[in-house]
């Protein structure tokens, strides 16, 4: 545990160093237009930031620790917890900042909005507070890291994830942000991705699969949801949240946002339903982890592409991830033997890359003129797509192995043969879930 | 005395229970427990991971009888645990050699 | 299941027909002024959309859950899930089109918005985008279908479930949505139903009522609940969610939405507190499902008057639902001796009727000039709403049988006895709620 | 039951007739400057609204019932459910006229608002309906008594909770809310006091503590968590919800809503940390309750100052807050000895001292002209904080021991020995949480 | 050897057991059961349909002792079980032939 | 015939189970109980109030076999429970006087 803080404290002077040597001699930040701020567009964007941090605390908190073993469902909860507040603390600190706050050859922000230095009560960012949007952004941040968890449970140390959640967010997520929203070279680039498909959801499902190959199996890789009841709640409140993730992307209380609401709706919807009848077809049996599974693969396929395609575009990108990603849980998964306990991987990142190159192909320039897919006459879009993901795909693989490689150097990164046994919830937090 | 042993199905236990009580028996104690025998378990599949279920829900009743009773006792649950599916259970006698009622010291057949 | 998808490819193909054909000739939507999109209605109607959507995934869900018995709570689950899926999925597609796109004959719209065609991005429904205004009503579908579901859980086949949905939505939810909200007969009667008491909860209740007497009863007809912290959570979010689907239905972030909501809260509150009196003289026992049921009946009676009555009016209606409802449930079903297993009419149905009624006594024209009951000098209104709530009544109860009928047609409707004992959740699911 | 029903009748006339009587000669309401209604700050408000009544129902109603034992769970929510329902009412009734409508002598306000007479659909509080700030009002209200019941479970009657509420919500909340923000004699003083931390956190804190001397310890004062996974979700629900409390009140939908958010997540999370490092280092664990308890900590911390406050504040009190409640609840409880079940004054009463202080030091003018702490030179306002948090220790002290006296009165007030053992459900309710 | 079982109320358990550790008893092994017996149950009613609670929550201890220690220990528990009122529960003695320690392989009294 | 008791660690149940399967053992019944033994509990520290779990999970087998098999299932049970460490628990043999197939009504060694 202390070396837990002096690593921490140590990684933050580092970063904190570096960045203003390397980079002190940056433009400073671009001086945006500012038009009033407007309370109906500052009202969504208020809800719509509590809906994503609802997501991560408890939604999927609740998906994963329904879905783990009886005797780590606390420690399930606690990585996604513990997520969300130390994100929310290194956000604060400099995540904002670097990811938000100019640029530096594309590839970094600079660190003048440390601590939200300059940042007003009545900055705006278009039509919002900027607090407003950094947090809003903070969201986002929490959830993308919290998602990786999933792969990893049963078998991590908790300190270890604690120090990963740092080197990650810190090496990973908040470079990848400020790419493609920050001003950095993807969004140059002009790749589309309208709430995060790229940078939340194919960052932590290759961020999972990596990280369970060097973590190994665990001993017992059966899946025995401990309380469904707790998987419906966290994928419900996932759906929930993510009309704040995807409308509230639209940055605006808008016809666009409400768009995007139908879509993410419609997408979801379809998606369930596509798994559904597909496993019912294949196993006799539809289930309910799979209509939530569904739900969760249709919501992220949606993601980056909920402001740019039209109705049409929701059903078909629904329909296909909730056939695809069956399939990619169930056969390519056990083919493939990584032992990704609750498919992040199998789920959002396949289902991020299938929504990422779909956005490319149905983007209607009707619903959002800053988007024009394939079917509208713009192939180059997919390539700029395909490019996208596959540079996050590369990024992210090297940097997760390299994570794990420091977290090594420093502490053991799996408990023993017989913590695992008897569970994480005694042997990390000497705590039992159910006392019934 | 005796202690009747008997594995059924659960929801065989309202009627087991009910005619034991018509007969005059005035005690028992249940235990939820888990099975395995000739009755095959079922595969539950959880995003492909199957979950064999090996171990099947029974409920143990235990009844504590004077010698006399024990042929009824049996006769009973073996009618109305009865559905004629594998699975339906056993019925195992035990020797006791002594019971005491807490509440009033009592032992022997008194006490049961 | 293959049977189950060709059922509905029929169903569909026979609903465009027949609307084409025999209503090519309709008027065409009648145009509407249009002001501009106000950023703060729209912020309020998207979060009250979310909230709506919150309802049925996962508040009806949980409610209704926690109700059920050990061994058939994630089949109740499923019904609330699947409903909610399916029913956005038929609304883009006809729903909205054939309940809101002009009017043929007083009785059902066009389907010249199937798929929202025509429905862009700058569209407007008074001030709010005319999507969003859609995938609001989208939400009142999916949890008046849903809502039905908890009379006939614990012995229905999951597949007739799947059957029931798309029947019953298509043929009695979207036309009766259209005579009331989409300008059809009842609309222009001058029924008062601010938001959906009659389309809502008097036609679930009917159909509960009439499908229960179809199905039969169960083999053990106890409410053997398997998880009351389950159903607090479920109520806590109905009434949540609710305060969406009754402010919302002021279309509206103003005063009138704030006087629905205060209404709400207050009926709801109310009713609690009736119920649990009640229950509280007559068994000496306060329970907590009392107080969540009360709650309920509360939040239903309140649902077509929280935007006509004023406080007292809602202290009114509150009392008398709690009161009344005790009765409805506690000695009308048992001596009645239908199976309504989740008492889907005695509170749905019942607080909806009195709901109804009472809005024509007590509607305030202080609080809304376009509502004016008994009190105020309107004995007329009276009558209008029981003319509307008997149509509805009489509507509901012959579709539903017919409905049923139909399924007859293709499939068994109830599960057999085994499947019964043994629980749907393992029959229909192959799934266990819990591993404790 | 019927003894609780005239009594509660009683209170009523003696409070109509006394503050009548006494106070008829009290000043007019001020007429306000009623600027526009502003449709972004009225969604916000309503949304708020919203959130905090999910503070109570379920938020509160969970947390707390996932830590209560296993045979008192359902006693523990419906002492949250009941407190709100009850709470609604008499705010209509006359809580919210008392409250806010007038002040007579600094001390109370006065009667012509009692069943929102004069409140109209149009009548405006600043730029919402004043309807909609009676209902935001009322759910803290709620909120405040609900809080207490954690210090009272496990051993006191339903009957004399119910009694409880009625009694403390009149003769302690009203009075306090109108000092501190209906304009009474606090209010006058200067204090700061954003959203609530005297009025809502020490002010039940005091109560709890006070309560529990009176009531005597349980027979058993071990806490056995019956089930974590509750707790997990009544926490998130309580930040998600709390968002609503401290950044409604700003009762706008701008800068200083959006500096509140923010403050309110970085305090909460940055306690967080600072609880499970802290419990980490001392028993080598740290535990998803720790975590939760330092979350409510911090949230409780920010409430007086989120509005105030710059981020380093909010950093500073959230790492102050966890460390120190940490040692309220495991050490100054056993060695003081009472039996504050749930910690309400460990972590709500202290909490609540530690942050309304805090913002006498932090208090940043750029954020907030209102308020100017000690760090930007104004020593006096740390005086004005320990003014007001003595006084409303003081009062509540007096008037909670006051309140047990009367109720011991008319009934017994705990539940006896073996009602104690075989739980509380059983005995005040009737009913089982769980059947599983 | 004898194994004693014992079904007692289940807010009992802390005494017996603190007693039985007290005079040397080193393992026991319990197990959540339901009783019915002469105590009746409750009913619970939800929203009027009344569930009838026969089988109530008890506990049962089982400990093996050599025959020597039997009657020691059913007075231990005889104390601390007791409360006088109906459903204080029984103790039956049941003779066990052999007990084997697994980590040990002994046999016998050593075993227990 | 004998019914041998066995208390196991929890975690040793599948491989138990599947030896004493390999071996020809058709029947089995087995209960979640919680033990008290040389086997030292934990402490779970919930806000500093520490909660001592004395009593520790561990899984009952109950069979039912003919005299001659006693033996052999007791060898498999200890090899395949077996880990070393304190608490790995005991196994009890108790004698059987009868036992009855519900389904079949058959009596004694045809019955398990
Ligand atoms: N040898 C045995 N010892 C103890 N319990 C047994 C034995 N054999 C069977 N049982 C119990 O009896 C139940 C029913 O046995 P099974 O072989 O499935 O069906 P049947 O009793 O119809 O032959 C099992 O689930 C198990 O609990
Ligand atoms: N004949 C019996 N066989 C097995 N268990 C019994 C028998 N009679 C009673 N019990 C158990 O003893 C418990 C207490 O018995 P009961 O008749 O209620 O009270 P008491 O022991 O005071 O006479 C019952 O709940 C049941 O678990
Ligand atoms: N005398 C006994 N009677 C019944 N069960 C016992 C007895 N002694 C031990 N047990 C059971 O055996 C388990 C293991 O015993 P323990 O003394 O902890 O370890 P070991 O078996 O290695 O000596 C205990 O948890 C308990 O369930």
């Amino acid at each position: 545990m202390k070396r837990l803080i002096s690593i921490f404290l140590l990684i933050l002077m580092v970063l904190m160093l570096s960045t203003n040597l390397i980079f002190a001699e940056g433009e400073t930040p671009q001086p945006q237009t500012q038009p009033k701020l407007d309370t109906g567009d500052t009202a969504w964007m208020i809800v719509a930031t509590a809906l994503v941090m609802l997501m991560t605390v408890p939604g999927l908190a609740l998906f994963y620790g329904g879905l783990a073993k009886k005797k780590d469902v606390l420690n399930t909860i606690a990585m996604s917890f513990v997520t969300y507040c130390l994100a929310s603390f290194l956000w604060v600190v400099y995540g904002y900042s670097l990811a938000f706050s100019g640029d530096i050859a594309g590839i970094i922000g600079q660190l003048d909005k440390a601590f939200l230095a300059g940042v007003k009560v009545d900055s705006l960012q278009g039509t919002i507070p900027e607090v407003l949007f950094s947090v809003f952004q903070l969201t986002f941040a929490a959830i993308t890291v919290a998602l990786i968890s999933g792969a990893y449970i049963e078998r991590m140390k908790f300190s270890a994830w604690v120090l990963f959640i740092i080197l990650w967010m810190s090496l990973v997520y908040v470079p990848v942000a400020h790419w493609v929203w920050g001003g950095g070279f993807l969004a140059q680039m002009g790749a589309l991705d309208f709430a995060g498909g790229t940078v939340v959801h194919i960052n932590a499902g290759i961020a999972a699969l990596m990280g369970v190959f060097i973590l190994g199996k665990r001993k017992n890789t059966l899946l025995v949801p401990n309380n469904l009841t707790l998987v419906a709640i966290g994928a419900a409140l996932l759906w929930f949240g993510w009309f704040g993730f995807n409308a509230g992307s639209a940055a605006a209380s808008n016809g666009l946002a409400a768009q995007a609401f139908m879509n993410t709706n419609t997408a979801t919807a379809v998606a369930a339903l596509a798994w559904m009848f597909t496993e019912w077809m294949i196993t006799k049996k539809p289930t309910v982890l799979g209509i939530a599974s569904g739900m969760i693969a249709g919501l992220v396929a949606i993601t980056p592409a909920a402001g740019f395609v039209n109705i049409v575009g929701s059903v078909i990108i629904g329909a296909v991830v909730g056939f695809l990603c069956y399939f990619s849980v169930t056969a390519m998964k056990p083919k493939l033997g990584y032992d990704d306990a609750l498919d992040v991987f199998g789920i959002h990142g396949v289902a991020g890359i299938i929504g990422a190159i779909l956005t490319g192909v149905f983007a209607d320039p009707a619903i959002n003129e800053a988007g024009k897919g394939l079917l509208y006459g713009n192939p180059g879009q997919l390539w700029t797509q395909t490019i996208a993901v596959l540079v996050t795909i590369v990024y992210t693989a090297i940097m997760t192995a390299l994570i794990f490689l420091i977290i090594r150097i420093f502490m053991k990164i799996r408990v023993n043969e017989e913590e695992e046994i008897i569970g994480l919830d005694s042997s990390q937090h000497g705590e039992r879930a159910y006392n019934l | 005395m005796k202690k009747i042993e008997a594995i059924i199905q659960p929801f065989k236990l309202e009627d087991v229970k009910e005619a034991l009580v018509l007969s005059g028996i005035q005690g028992m104690t249940i235990t939820d427990v888990k099975g395995f025998g000739r009755q095959k378990g079922h595969k539950e599949i959880y995003r492909g991971s199957e979950l064999e279920v090996l171990f099947i829900p029974k409920i143990k009743i235990e009844i504590v009888v004077p010698d006399e009773l024990v042929e009824k006792v049996i006769k009973i649950i073996q009618e109305h645990a009865y559905t004629g599916n594998v699975g339906d259970g056993k019925i195992f006698i035990i020797p006791v050699e002594d019971a005491i009622r807490i509440r009033t010291k009592e032992k022997g057949q008194q006490a049961v």
